[in-house]
C-alpha cells in the first residue's frame, strides 16, 4: 500500500516547483530536456506500479511504450484517426497488449517473470523492426501533435508541449496512487507480499496482476503516445529491452517501490545523461559505476536513502508521540 | 459439510494419503492427530487444492470440488490457516484481516473504492478482530506483534473469508501450554455453525474443542471417532507415544 | 538547474556569443558512442581534414559543434534541433544510419536548414523524401549496386543467390542489383534476408545458398556482420565453387583487417576505394594517413568530400541557410573518388563505382580496381523538387 | 525444400555448433545460479573480455596461446569480481544483483572500448584447424568441428567432476540444498568462489573460440547476453541437464527455424520461450530445492 509522508510531500513540491520553473525559464534546450524527463517519469511511475507494488519485475515496458507510440503513428498518421482519439486508441491497445502479457507471464516469478517479460518484449521488437506496415528500421514521421488550438494552446510550441507532459505527469501520478489506495492495489500489494494466502483467500492471483499490468500497460502506452508526439517520429529502437533496462534502472536509482523516488530518479539520470554525454562518449562507465555505486550501498536508490535518513526521524518522532505501554511477553488477552 | 472420498496420494514411493475417507457435518468440530510423518498436512493442501490428490474425491457442501482450484474452493467457502505464519508481512492487523474480508464480499479487485474503507469489509474486521482478541494490536504491523499474536491473527486471516469450513494447521504451534488453552476457549467461543477441521499435535490440548477425533498414521486413518474413545484407545498411545520423542 | 546542464553541456557561452559576420556555425551530427561510433570518427577525421586543407583561403572561420547521436533516431532527433533552435548553425553535415536522417529528415526540411549528407544511404532521402536543403555526398543504396547487375552478366555470371540483413538498406542494396541484373538476363536462384544484427552464425544460409544451384553468391553486410560472414563464407571453402560478390562495404578498408585471408578474391562494388589512381586520392590518402596512421575508408572520404563541399559553396559567396542550400546543390569538382557533382533532379550525388577485388598486398590487404563503371544519375524514385533558382 | 540428405546434415552440424558454443556460456551462468542464487547478466560482458585478451595474446603468439591465456586472464577478472562485488551482494536479494551486473555490463562495454578502440579485431584460425575435414560425406569447416568437439569435451569433463569427484558432490549438494551443504562441512564460500572462477574461465573460453568465427567488436558480450539468459531460463535455472537441453533446443530452432522459416527466424526463439515458461514457469529441467 502507498502512503504519502512529510517527505513525499516535501520531495513532490520541490519537484513540481524545479519542474515549473525550468518549463518557464528554460531555453529551447532545456525544454527539452524536461520534456525527456517528464515521459520517462510517466513510463517509470508505470513500472514502479508492477515492479515495486506487485514485485512484477518487468523487462518489457520500453517495447510497450514503443507499442503505444506505434499505436498513435498508425493512427493518427496512416489511418487518418483524429489525434485524441488516436491517442486514446493507443493507451488502450498498449493496455490490452500488457493485460495479455500480464496475464501469460502471471504464473512466473523472480527472474522467470524478467524473462518472460523480455521475451515478449523482444518479440514485439522483432516483428516491428521487420514489418514493412511500420517503417522497419527507418521507422515513421510526419507524427502530429495533439491540436489543443480550442483552448489557445499550440503544442508545436515547446513550452506548451512541456506544461502539457508536466501536466499528463501529474494525472499519472494520481492515477497511480488511486490505482494503489484502491481494492485492486491493496490486492497486489498482498499478492507481493504472500501470493500462497491471497490465493487461499480466494483470490484469482492472476487476474489482480494482469489488470494491474494492463493498468500499468495504458500508463506506459500514454507515455509511447507523447513521445511519438514529442520527437514526432518513431523507430524500433524506443521497443528495444535496453530501454526496459534503462527504465529500470531509473525505478531502482530512485527508489523502488515509492512512486517519489523514481520521479527523482528519472530527473537525475536524463541529467546526467546529458551532461556526460557531452563531457565523452565513455558516459556508459560513469553510468555503470554510479549504478553499482548506489546498489551497493544497498540503500533503496537516491530516494531510498534520504527516506532512510530522514523518514525514520520522522517515523520516530510521530512514533514517539503515540507509542502505548506494551508488556514484552504480549501475547494474548484471551 | 466436507467429505472426501477415498482421497489417495503418492510421492514417487511415499504413499503419504491412503485412501482417506472423511465426512464433517455442519458445526462438527473435528481435530486431526497424528504424529509428525504421518500426512495431515499433506491431507490439508488436498482439501484446498494446493495439491491434486492421485485418486478420489473432495465435497464441499454437498458438491464436488476436486477439480476446482484453492481460490474458487476458497470463495465457495473453504478456509485456512497455516502451520508455519503466512501474513502479510509488512502490513498492519487491521489491513491483514481487510484484505482477506475485501475478497470475501468482492471488493478485492475494485479499482474506484479503498476495500478497507468498505463499511461490509470493516464490519468482518471488527468482528473478527474481536472474536480472535486482536483489537490491541489492530493498527500494528506485523512486526511488530509477538508470535503469539500472530498465532491469532494467521487463523484471524482465514476467518475473515467468513468460511463454512474453517482448516487449521496447529493453529496452536509454537507457543506455550498456557497459551495453548486460552487457544482453543477462544475457539470454543467461535459461532458453533462454523465447521472446524483442526491439525493439533497435542492430544490433551485436542480434547479442550473436539467434537470428534481422526487420528492418521502413515497417511491412513487408524481412529475414527468421538474423543471419549479415543482418549482410553491403545492403539493411538502405541503410535502416539513411539514417535512422540521425535516431535 | 537550467544553468547547470547548460554549463555542463559547454553550452552557455556559445549562446551567449552571436556569431562574428564571417564565423560559418557547422553543426556535424554523427555517432560517436554504439555500434558505429568507428564509422563516426572516420568521418569526423575527413571532415576536419577537408576544412583545413581548403577552408583556410576562404576568410571565413568554420566553428564546428559536435553532437553524438549514439545511433539512436530520438537522440539524434534530439540533438538536430538543439543544433538549429539553440545553437542557430548555419550548416549540419553527418549523419550515419538512415534511420537518424529518417528522424531528422522533417526538421531539417521545415527549418530550411542545409544538410550534408555524409554517409546514410537510404534510397528515399533523395527519392520520395527528397529536400533541397538536403544534399548527399556520399552514395545511395541502389546507386552502388546498380551498375554491378549489368557487370556481373557481361563477365558470363547467370544465376546468382542473394543475402543481406533484413532491414531497409539491406533490402534497397540487393533491389538496385537484382534490378540491373535481371534485366540483363541474369536469373535470381535464391533470396535470403537475415535477421538484422541478430544473426551470428550464417552457416544455415550458406547451406542454402550452396544448395542453390547458382553461379555466384552476391550479399550486402557491413561492419561486424560482414567480418563474421566473409570469414564464414571462407571457412565452408565456398570461395572457390561459387565466387563472392557483394557490394563493397563487405570488404570495407576498415573492416578488411579483421576479415584476414578470408576476404581475398572477393570482387565487389563501391564509389570509393583508397588504391584509386589520380592525384587527389594519391594527396587525400597521404594526409589522412599522416593525420591518423590509417588507411581512409569510405566513410573517410565521405566526410572530407562533405567538407570540401561545404567549403566549395562558401567560396561562391554563400553565407547563410539558403544561399548554402542552393550552393550546395550545384557543388561539383574532381575529388578522390573522380569528377562528382550534384544531380539537381534529386540532390544525390553522382559518381563512379569502382568494382575491386580484395587482393594480398606488401603490408595487408589491399584493393586492385577491376573496372571503373560511369557515373549515372539515380532514377528520380518520386522526388518532387523544386528547381535550382537562377 | 527438396534438399539432399548432405544439406540437412550440414544444418544439423551447424545447429550444434551453435549449440556447443552456447553450452560453454550457460553452463557457468547456470551453475553460479544454482550455487549461489546469484544472476550475473554481466556474462556475456566477460565473453567479450575472452575475446579481447584472446584477440591481444594471440597476436604476439598465435591462436594457441590466446586460446589458453583468454579463459586464464577473464578468470583473473573472476577474482576481482568475486572478491570487489560478487561477494558483498550475495545477500542481497535478486534484484540487486541484476542491476549491479546491468552496471557491470555498461562498465566493461566502455572499458573494452577504452583499450582496444571501436574497430573490430580478428583471430585467424591456426593452421591444423583450417580448411575442411570429410565427415559422413560432406565437407565440414574443421574449425567449426574443432568447436563441437571441445562443447562435447568440456560437457563430458563437467559430467565426470560432478558425478564422480568430491568437489563434484559439493556442488551438486550445493545446488540441491545450500544449508544441508554447510552441514556437511563443506567450506561453502571457498566452493563459489571456485565455482564462479571456473565459470568465468569458461565464458572467456567461449569468447576465444569465438572470435576466429565472429568478429571481436565491443558489443559482442551484449549480442551473446540474451540467447544465453533464454538457454538457461528455457532449461531450468541452475540445472545442468537443463543448460545442454536449452543449447541444443536454442541450437537447432535457429538454425532450422532459418532455413524453414526465414520470416519468422528473429521471432521463433522468444516465441518459444515464451511457450516454454508459460506450460513450466520455472524451465524444462528446474534444479531441485
Amino acid at each position: 500500500m502507498f502512503r504519502h509522508n512529510a517527505l513525499r510531500y516535501a520531495v513532490l513540491v520541490v519537484l513540481l516547483a524545479a519542474a515549473l520553473f525550468q518549463a518557464f525559464t528554460a531555453e529551447y534546450f532545456g525544454l527539452e530536456i524536461l520534456t525527456e524527463i517528464l515521459i520517462l517519469a510517466i513510463l517509470v511511475l508505470a513500472l514502479d506500479i508492477v515492479a515495486g507494488f506487485g514485485g512484477m519485475v518487468s523487462l518489457c515496458h520500453g517495447a510497450l511504450m514503443g507499442v503505444g507510440a506505434y499505436a498513435y503513428a498508425l493512427l493518427s498518421a496512416k489511418a487518418g484517426i483524429a489525434p485524441p482519439l488516436a491517442m486514446a486508441g493507443a493507451v488502450a491497445l498498449t493496455g490490452v497488449t500488457a493485460w495479455a502479457i500480464g496475464a501469460i507471464c502471471s504464473r512466473s516469478h523472480g527472474i522467470y517473470f524478467i524473462m518472460a517479460t523480455l521475451a515478449f518484449g523482444q518479440m514485439a521488437y522483432s516483428y516491428v523492426f521487420e514489418a514493412l506496415v511500420f517503417g522497419g528500421d527507418d521507422g515513421l514521421g510526419g507524427i502530429a501533435r495533439l491540436d489543443l488550438g480550442l483552448f489557445g494552446i499550440d503544442l508545436n510550441d515547446s513550452r506548451s508541449f512541456a506544461l502539457f507532459c508536466l501536466a499528463a505527469l501529474g494525472a499519472v501520478y494520481g492515477a497511480a496512487v488511486l490505482i494503489l489506495r484502491s481494492g485492486l492495489g491493496r490486492s497486489l500489494s498482498g499478492v507481493m507480499h504472500n501470493e500462497q494466502r491471497m490465493r487461499a483467500l480466494g483470490l484469482t492471483v492472476w487476474r489482480v496482476k494482469a489488470d494491474v499490468f494492463g493498468l500499468s500497460g495504458m500508463i506506459a502506452g500514454l507515455a509511447g503516445a507523447l513521445a511519438a508526439q514529442h520527437i514526432m517520429y518513431i523507430s524500433p529502437g524506443l521497443l528495444s529491452w535496453t530501454v526496459s533496462g534503462e527504465a529500470l534502472v531509473v525505478v531502482i536509482l530512485g527508489g523502488l517501490g515509492t512512486l517519489v523516488g523514481p520521479l527523482v530518479g528519472a530527473a537525475a539520470f536524463v541529467v546526467l545523461k546529458h551532461e556526460l554525454s557531452g563531457l565523452t562518449s565513455y558516459w556508459h562507465l560513469v553510468v555503470g559505476v554510479i549504478l553499482i555505486a548506489v546498489v551497493m550501498s544497498r540503500a533503496n536508490g537516491i530516494f531510498g536513502w534520504i527516506e532512510a535518513r530522514w523518514g525514520d526521524r520522522i517515523e520516530r518522532r510521530v512514533a514517539d508521540a503515540t507509542r502505548k505501554p506494551e508488556p514484552e511477553e504480549a501475547t494474548s488477552d484471551a | 459439510m466436507l467429505e472426501t472420498r477415498n482421497l489417495d496420494k503418492s510421492f514417487g514411493a511415499v504413499h503419504v494419503t491412503r485412501n482417506v475417507s472423511m465426512k464433517l457435518e455442519r458445526g462438527e468440530r473435528r481435530v486431526i492427530l497424528g504424529p509428525n510423518g504421518a500426512g495431515k498436512t499433506t491431507f490439508f493442501n488436498q482439501l484446498v487444492g494446493e495439491l491434486s490428490p492421485d485418486g478420489g474425491s473432495v465435497h464441499l457442501a454437498g458438491e464436488d470440488v476436486t477439480a476446482l482450484p484453492v481460490a474458487k474452493r476458497a470463495r465457495r467457502g473453504l478456509s485456512r490457516s497455516y502451520q508455519k505464519n503466512t501474513l502479510f508481512d509488512g502490513l498492519t492487523v487491521e489491513e491483514n484481516l481487510g484484505l482477506a474480508a475485501a475478497v470475501h464480499t468482492g471488493k478485492a479487485t475494485r479499482l474506484w473504492s479503498d476495500s478497507l474503507a468498505d463499511p461490509e469489509v470493516r464490519e468482518i474486521v471488527e468482528e473478527v478482530a474481536e472474536q480472535v482478541n486482536l483489537m490491541p494490536h489492530i493498527h500494528a504491523k506485523v512486526s511488530q506483534i509477538s508470535y503469539g499474536v500472530r498465532r491469532q491473527l494467521e487463523v484471524g486471516v482465514a476467518l475473515a473469508t467468513r468460511p463454512l469450513v474453517l482448516l487449521m494447521d496447529e493453529p496452536t504451534s509454537g507457543v506455550g501450554p498456557e497459551m495453548s488453552k486460552r487457544f482453543h476457549a477462544l475457539l470454543n467461543n467461535l459461532p458453533r455453525d462454523l465447521t472446524m477441521l483442526i491439525i493439533e499435535h497435542d492430544m490433551d490440548l485436542a480434547f479442550d474443542v473436539a467434537d470428534t477425533i481422526t487420528v492418521l498414521n502413515y497417511g491412513e486413518v487408524v481412529f475414527d471417532g468421538l474423543p471419549e474413545q479415543a482418549r482410553g484407545s491403545k492403539l493411538l498411545k502405541d503410535i502416539y507415544l513411539g514417535s512422540w520423542e521425535d516431535a | 538547474m537550467k544553468r547547470a546542464i547548460l554549463a555542463a553541456l559547454g553550452l552557455a557561452t556559445s549562446l551567449a556569443l552571436p556569431a562574428a559576420a564571417d564565423d560559418l556555425k557547422v553543426g556535424l551530427l554523427l555517432p560517436f558512442s554504439g555500434v558505429y561510433a568507428a564509422l563516426g570518427n572516420d568521418i569526423e577525421a575527413g571532415f576536419t581534414l577537408a576544412l583545413d586543407e581548403f577552408g583556410s583561403d576562404t576568410g571565413v572561420t568554420f566553428d564546428v559543434v559536435r553532437e553524438d547521436t549514439e545511433v539512436k533516431p530520438p537522440v539524434a532527433l534530439g540533438k538536430a534541433k538543439k543544433l538549429i533552435l539553440q545553437d542557430k548553425v548555419d550548416v549540419m553535415a553527418g549523419i550515419v544510419s538512415s534511420g537518424v536522417l529518417g528522424a531528422v529528415r522533417d526538421m531539417v526540411h521545415g527549418a530550411g536548414v542545409p544538410l550534408i549528407v555524409a554517409n546514410a544511404g537510404n534510397d528515399d532521402a533523395t527519392g520520395a523524401s527528397c529536400s533541397p536543403f538536403i544534399t548527399r555526398m556520399s552514395f545511395s543504396n541502389g546507386q552502388v549496386n546498380r551498375p554491378m547487375g549489368t557487370w556481373m552478366y557481361d563477365q558470363g555470371i547467370r544465376k546468382v543467390f542473394t543475402l543481406a540483413p533484413d532491414y531497409a538498406a539491406g533490402r534497397q542494396m540487393i533491389d538496385g542489383f537484382t534490378q540491373t541484373f535481371t534485366a540483363a538476363g541474369g536469373e535470381v536462384v535464391g533470396q535470403e534476408f537475415t535477421p538484422f544484427q541478430k544473426t551470428q552464425d550464417f552457416g544455415p544460409y550458406l547451406a542454402q545458398a550452396k544448395a542453390s544451384g547458382a553461379d555466384a553468391v552476391y550479399v550486402f553486410y557491413a561492419g561486424g556482420e560482414a567480418i563474421s560472414f566473409v570469414k564464414q563464407y571462407d571457412s565452408f571453402g565456398l570461395k572457390a565453387e561459387l565466387p563472392l560478390y557483394g557490394s563493397g562495404f563487405l570488404t570495407s578498408p576498415l573492416y578488411v583487417n579483421a576479415e584476414g585471408p578470408s576476404a581475398e578474391g572477393v570482387i565487389t562494388a563501391l564509389h570509393y576505394v583508397p588504391t584509386i589512381d589520380n592525384p587527389a586520392n594519391a594527396a587525400f590518402v597521404a594526409a589522412f594517413k599522416a593525420k591518423t596512421g590509417r588507411v581512409p575508408s569510405e566513410f573517410a572520404v565521405h566526410g572530407y568530400d562533405a567538407g570540401r563541399a561545404l567549403v566549395t559553396a562558401v567560396q561562391t559567396g554563400a553565407r547563410d541557410r539558403e544561399t548554402l542550400a542552393a550552393a550546395l546543390r550545384k557543388v561539383s569538382f574532381d575529388g578522390p573518388r573522380g569528377a562528382l557533382s550534384i544531380d539537381p533532379a534529386t540532390n544525390n550525388i553522382v559518381q563512379p563505382i569502382y568494382v575491386y577485388e580484395t587482393v594480398a598486398g606488401d603490408d595487408g590487404l589491399t584493393q586492385k580496381v577491376l573496372a571503373q563503371l560511369p557515373a549515372e544519375a539515380d532514377p528520380v524514385n518520386g522526388c518532387a523538387m523544386p528547381a535550382v533558382s537562377n | 525444400m527438396a534438399h539432399d540428405p548432405g544439406f540437412w546434415m550440414l544444418q544439423a552440424l551447424n545447429a550444434l555448433q551453435l549449440s556447443m558454443l552456447l553450452f560453454l556460456l550457460s553452463i557457468g551462468l547456470t551453475v553460479i545460479f544454482g550455487l549461489m542464487h546469484f544472476v550475473n547478466l554481466a556474462h556475456g560482458s566477460l565473453y567479450a573480455l575472452g575475446a579481447y585478451f584472446g584477440a591481444s595474446a594471440a597476436a604476439v603468439g598465435g591462436f594457441w596461446l590466446g586460446f589458453f591465456v583468454a579463459p586464464v586472464a577473464v578468470a583473473g577478472v573472476g577474482v576481482l569480481l568475486y572478491s570487489g562485488l560478487i561477494r558483498r551482494m550475495r545477500k542481497s536479494g535478486p534484484m540487486a544483483q541484476v542491476l549491479v551486473t546491468f552496471g557491470l555490463i555498461f562498465a566493461l562495454l566502455d572499458l573494452t572500448r577504452l583499450f582496444w578502440g571501436d574497430l573490430a579485431l580478428a583471430i585467424q584460425v591456426p593452421q591444423i584447424l583450417a580448411g575442411r575435414t570429410a565427415l559422413l560425406g560432406i565437407e565440414y569447416p574443421t574449425y567449426r568441428l574443432f568447436i563441437i568437439g571441445l562443447g562435447l569435451s568440456i560437457f563430458a569433463a563437467l559430467a565426470f567432476v560432478l558425478s564422480r569427484t568430491q568437489i563434484g558432490a559439493m556442488i551438486r549438494a550445493g545446488v540441491d540444498n545450500d544449508a544441508m551443504a554447510a552441514c556437511l562441512g563443506i567450506n561453502v564460500e571457498r566452493l563459489f568462489f571456485i565455482v564462479f572462477c571456473v565459470g568465468c574461465a569458461l565464458a572467456g573460453l567461449a569468447g576465444v573460440v569465438a572470435a576466429p568465427l565472429l568478429s571481436v567488436t565491443p558489443d559482442m558480450g551484449l549480442q551473446i547476453l540474451i540467447p544465453t539468459l533464454i538457454v538457461i531460463v528455457i532449461g531450468g535455472l541452475g540445472s545442468l541437464k537443463g543448460a545442454v537441453a536449452g543449447s541444443l533446443i536454442f541450437g537447432f530452432v535457429q538454425t532450422f527455424g532459418a532455413v524453414l522459416a526465414p520470416q519468422l527466424a528473429s521471432v521463433l526463439i522468444y516465441a518459444l520461450l515464451a511457450a516454454v515458461l508459460v506450460i513450466k514457469p520455472v524451465g524444462l529441467f528446474p534444479a531441485k530445492g
